[in-house]
């Protein structure tokens, strides 16, 4: 799915399992915490998880204002 | 923390930390994966044995549970048990004689034996 | 390192009063060897010794393994090392085959993983062992609780004897045809044949735990890491099945004996590449298991400065993620790898053949989809007990029907998608 | 005795019309109609078109359990040897209802059935692996050579012939193993490729391990603070309930979702239609999967020009390739035509 939409428009791949994202041919691809809750950390308050939330969406913004030539996992 | 998964009752009754799953072999696989995705390692093959998931009604997995990142080899294998699992849906039995079902758990317990004396978990023999 | 096989062509099987052989037939004393094998206090009274000649209209089962006659008549130690004779190496010197004879153990064991041979029709066209002659040793245990380890030992050990009994017994016959095979030793074997790529074999073999196991020189292959074998200490059954899996793709002792990846290698030795030897290793449960024995396989590859491996698996599964491991392990040492392997790719072909896979896996044969399924008419007579059809792997309720045809995956038919490639058998994408 | 054949096609090569009569209800006539004419001359007296099946296009896409119902239905009585559906060449819906009449007709009678199709119609991927088709170019100009192998391969399959590789019959890969006797032992067959890798010589794998492809990466965004960001998911969000009943795995659609004066996805409005995780954490606050409320703020803030008002999602687990890749490209197309600037794809 990614590639196709990558074929018109720039797209981040925000997920949990690097690999198979980097398998399946993202190109900008910011790591996030767990497979059932990507965005999210229930251990955590609803005030440190939004935060937490806010500083993942925020690296994915930053991944697509980047120029790439190849595949890049965005860590921070 | 060790820990088996497993819906073989016999199995079960004999390890010091074990999960019953009351359910098919698919529950078991699921109730794994979800560990899995929270950062638990498999330490068993969750396909060990050598039928088709239709001739194994019982099924049985060592992790070690912990919460982080999911561990990719773990996460591959049980996405892959799962997947090869649903698509024999089809041909799964709907029911089995006493005798065979058995036979099928003694077969899960055999396969499970090795590993659970050599991860400690047995407290004695299945 | 010299081996001699010394063939008989058994042609035909007879009852008679002394076993031995004469003009293509071997002719078996039931009664001698009934008591050989009832030696043994695990097996029941019930048992029996039957014989089925191809083109019969006999079905056997179930079958739990398939072994060749085999009886050193010179050389160091006997067959079967470790288990039937003692753990002395074998490979060297001459052995006596009876080629085209086999011994079928046959008798409910661990009942669902048990395989079919017919002798005829559609289904005899699946399995090798419908080209053999056939002594099916049909077996019980003496106590029918008994411990399922025990008599899968009895089970297994009067295979063994039966088999080396039946060559033993034509030891003093001269021999229809003798084939020389020899293997130089590894300083001799590297410099040899300068300019063709060195290549082995990595032997995979079922090791998943007791009832899936696989016997070198009698340890349990479970237990080893990985090691180095000559071809020819194979052909002397060092290598033997203790295996009660899915009956298509067990590698059967007889499949070891005359293992046909070995057999082809060494014709193409000299020519198209230098065979150094066999590489064995396991099939374990464990993850770290898998993970150490493939790095050790190939690492054992690397030592010996390998180009190439041929990679045969067995069995459906988990082994493949061994398979896939010794795959991109070697791969990325630089080793070119070609995988043997058979596919479960469900009963209408739709489904994925191999539980794993990774892209350095691009030379791959497959032995079939184990999963199609074929009726097998009924047969005249049946060795053994056919309502186990019902509960044989491949097979399910409603296999066996009232007019006593079967309806199975080809999975319940012994050596039909063999992984040691000794069937023609093999699938394509529609 | 020659064999029975009914030949389905659709109202406009029935002569009927076009697009004006796409909604033409289903109808069986006796013999030929159309291009079964052609079909009957390749079938060269062996086998013959008993009745002909004519459905309009849009009829059926929007009726389509009804149609398909009621097309067996008018079938039964020709007790048919094989079926046959179209060619439909490069037309959607024509080539989806071939498909789907061909998987529909192989179920209910266990007959052949073929079809033929331009390889980028829908109807191939939603059904190769139920039908026979053979790959036809995209228009019309092709039914020359489309409809003789179309016969030749009706023909094999009714007398029960064995069937090439796709490359040598001409059908499109459907994807099925299926066993057959080489001339050499699999053993023989390994070595020999063996051998020919060593060598560096060409060498055809007897199966095939998955592999992907490649698309180079799109410019960055200039201007965040105006651009359009939507948000696309393969982790199942849905309204609360499952409006449109995506399914748990291997998903068969994607679902389109209004995102107007939402401000934060709650455990009241939002849900996960995924069953390849624990639904727990997701079905608690779906943000933890599709963060909206993050760039709701964002928006306000004027980091973002905006979120796009309507967001995307599926079900990754299971899905084919096929799937995804048709859900991706009809999703960006919506999305470019909507004035999106980029997308953040959210995965479980």
């Amino acid at each position: 799915m990614v590639k196709e939409i990558e074929r018109k428009l720039p797209v981040v791949h925000m997920c949990t399992i690097v690999p198979i994202s980097q398998t399946v041919g993202a190109n900008r691809i910011v790591p996030t915490i767990a497979i059932p809750h990507p965005f999210g950390d229930p251990s955590r308050t609803p005030e440190e998880e939004k935060a937490l939330r806010r500083k993942l969406v925020e690296r994915g913004l930053k991944a697509l204002q980047t120029e790439i030539t190849e595949q890049t996992v965005f860590n921070e | 923390m060790l820990k088996l998964i497993t819906n073989n009752m016999n199995l079960y009754n004999t390890v010091r930390n074990g999960e019953f799953i009351d359910g098919s072999s698919l529950s078991v696989l699921i109730r794994v994966r979800s560990l899995v995705h929270l950062g638990s390692k498999i330490l068993t093959h969750p396909l060990c044995g050598n039928l088709r998931p239709n001739h194994q009604p019982f099924r049985s997995v060592i992790i070690d549970e912990k919460s982080g990142p999911a561990d990719l080899e773990s996460l591959s294998l049980i996405e892959d048990a799962v997947r090869v699992y649903q698509s024999c849906k089809l041909i799964m039995p709907e029911e089995i004689d006493e005798a065979t079902l058995k036979d099928y758990a003694y077969i899960d317990s055999e396969l499970m034996k090795e590993s659970l004396i050599q991860f400690s978990l047995l407290t004695h023999n299945p | 390192m010299k081996l001699e096989l010394h063939r008989l062509n058994v042609k035909s099987l007879k009852f008679a009063e002394k076993t031995g052989f004469a003009d293509g037939v071997l002719s078996v004393n039931k009664a001698e060897l009934l008591s050989l094998i009832a030696e043994d206090p695990l097996l029941g009274k019930n048992l029996d010794v039957d014989l089925a000649m191809p083109g019969e209209s006999v079905r056997i089962m179930p079958v739990k393994d398939v072994i060749e006659p085999r009886w050193k008549i010179e050389g160091k130690g006997q067959i079967f090392p470790g288990l039937l004779s003692d753990v002395e190496t074998v490979g060297e010197g001459k052995t006596l085959v009876l080629s085209g004879a086999a011994v079928l153990t046959a008798g409910k064991l661990v009942r669902f993983q048990e395989g079919i041979i017919d002798m005829s029709g559609p289904g005899a066209d699946y399995t090798p062992y419908s080209k053999t002659c056939n002594v099916v040793l049909v077996l019980e245990p003496s106590d029918p609780n008994m411990d399922k380890h025990d008599y899968e030992k009895a089970c297994r050990m009067a295979g063994l004897k039966a088999a080396a009994y039946l060559a033993k017994s034509c030891a003093d016959v001269k021999a229809d045809s003798v084939e020389v095979y020899e293997q130089a030793n590894i300083r001799e074997g590297m410099n040899n044949l300068p300019g063709l790529p060195k290549v082995g074999y990595l032997y995979m073999l079922q090791t998943q735990g007791l009832l899936h196991d696989t016997y070198l020189y009698g340890v349990d292959v479970k237990k080893i890491l990985p090691t180095f074998l000559s071809p020819l200490e194979v052909m002397d059954g060092a290598i033997v099945s203790g295996n009660c899996v899915s009956a298509c793709d067990k590698n059967s002792t007889y499949s070891h004996q005359n293992n046909p990846v070995i057999a082809d290698m060494l014709k193409r030795h000299g020519k198209d590449f230098n065979f150094i030897g066999c590489i064995v290793t396991n099939e374990n449960v464990t993850l770290a298991d898998k993970r150490r024995s493939s790095t050790y396989a190939t690492k054992l590859a690397a030592m010996l400065g390998l180009d190439g491996l041929v990679i045969t698996e067995e069995g459906f599964g988990n082994p493949d993620a061994d398979l896939i491991m010794n795959c991109w392990k070697a791969e990325r040492l630089g080793i070119k790898t070609a995988l043997l392997t058979d596919e479960y790719a469900g009963q209408d072909g739709a489904s994925q053949s191999l539980a794993d896979s990774c892209p350095e896996g691009d030379a791959c044969v497959t032995a079939g989809n184990a999963n199609e399924v074929i009726k097998l008419p009924a047969m005249k007579k049946v060795i053994g007990y056919a309502q186990e059809a019902d509960v044989i792997a491949g097979g399910w309720n409603g296999s066996l029907a009232d007019d006593g045809s079967i309806t199975v995956e080809l999975q319940a038919i012994t050596g039909s998608t063999s992984e040691l490639g000794y069937t023609k058998l093999g699938a394509y994408t529609l | 005795m020659s064999f029975k054949v009914i030949h389905y096609i659709n109202q406009f090569y029935a002569g009927i019309g076009g697009e004006e009569k796409a909604d033409y209800q289903p109808e069986i006539r006796e013999g030929v109609v159309g291009p079964g004419m052609a079909l009957k001359g390749a079938f060269k007296g062996e086998a013959e078109i008993v009745a002909t099946v004519i459905c309009g296009d849009s009829y059926f896409a929007s009726n389509m359990d009804e149609a398909t119902a009621k097309i067996l239905d008018m079938m039964k009585k020709y007790q048919p040897d094989a079926f046959i559906a179209g060619p439909a060449f490069n037309a959607g819906r024509y080539g989806t209802a071939c498909g789907a009449m061909c998987a529909a007709v192989a179920k209910e009678f266990n007959i052949p059935v073929i079809s033929g199709m331009y390889p980028e119609n829908p109807g191939v991927e939603m059904y190769k692996k139920s039908a026979w088709i053979i790959e036809t170019p995209d228009n019309a100009v092709g039914m020359r050579k489309a409809v003789p192998a179309m016969a030749k391969l009706a023909l094999k399959l009714l007398k029960g012939e064995a069937i090439g590789k796709p490359s040598e019959e001409g059908y499109i890969e459907r994807g099925v193993r299926k066993n057959i006797f080489y001339d050499k032992l699999a053993a023989e067959r390994c070595v020999d490729m063996f051998v020919a890798k060593l060598k560096g010589e060409p060498f055809e794998t007897e199966y095939k391990m998955p592999v992907f492809d490649r698309v180079p990466p799109q410019p960055a965004v200039k201007d965040m603070a105006h651009a359009t960001i939507a948000l696309v998911t393969s982790g199942g969000i849905c309204p609360k309930g499952n409006p449109d009943h995506i399914e748990a795995s291997s998903a068969s659609k994607f679902g389109e979702y209004d995102l107007t004066g939402v401000m934060n996805l709650t455990s009241e409005t939002h849900c996960t239609a995924h069953g390849g995780y624990d639904a727990t954490y997701a079905d608690q606050d779906a943000d933890r999967v599709l963060p909206v409320d993050v760039l709701r703020d964002l928006e306000r803030e004027g980091v973002i020009g905006k979120l796009h008002n309507k967001f995307y999602a599926t079900v990754g687990n299971g899905t084919s390739v096929a799937n995804a890749k048709k859900f991706g490209a009809e999703i960006v197309n919506r999305l470019v035509r909507d004035g999106v600037t980029a997308v953040i794809l959210t995965s479980t």
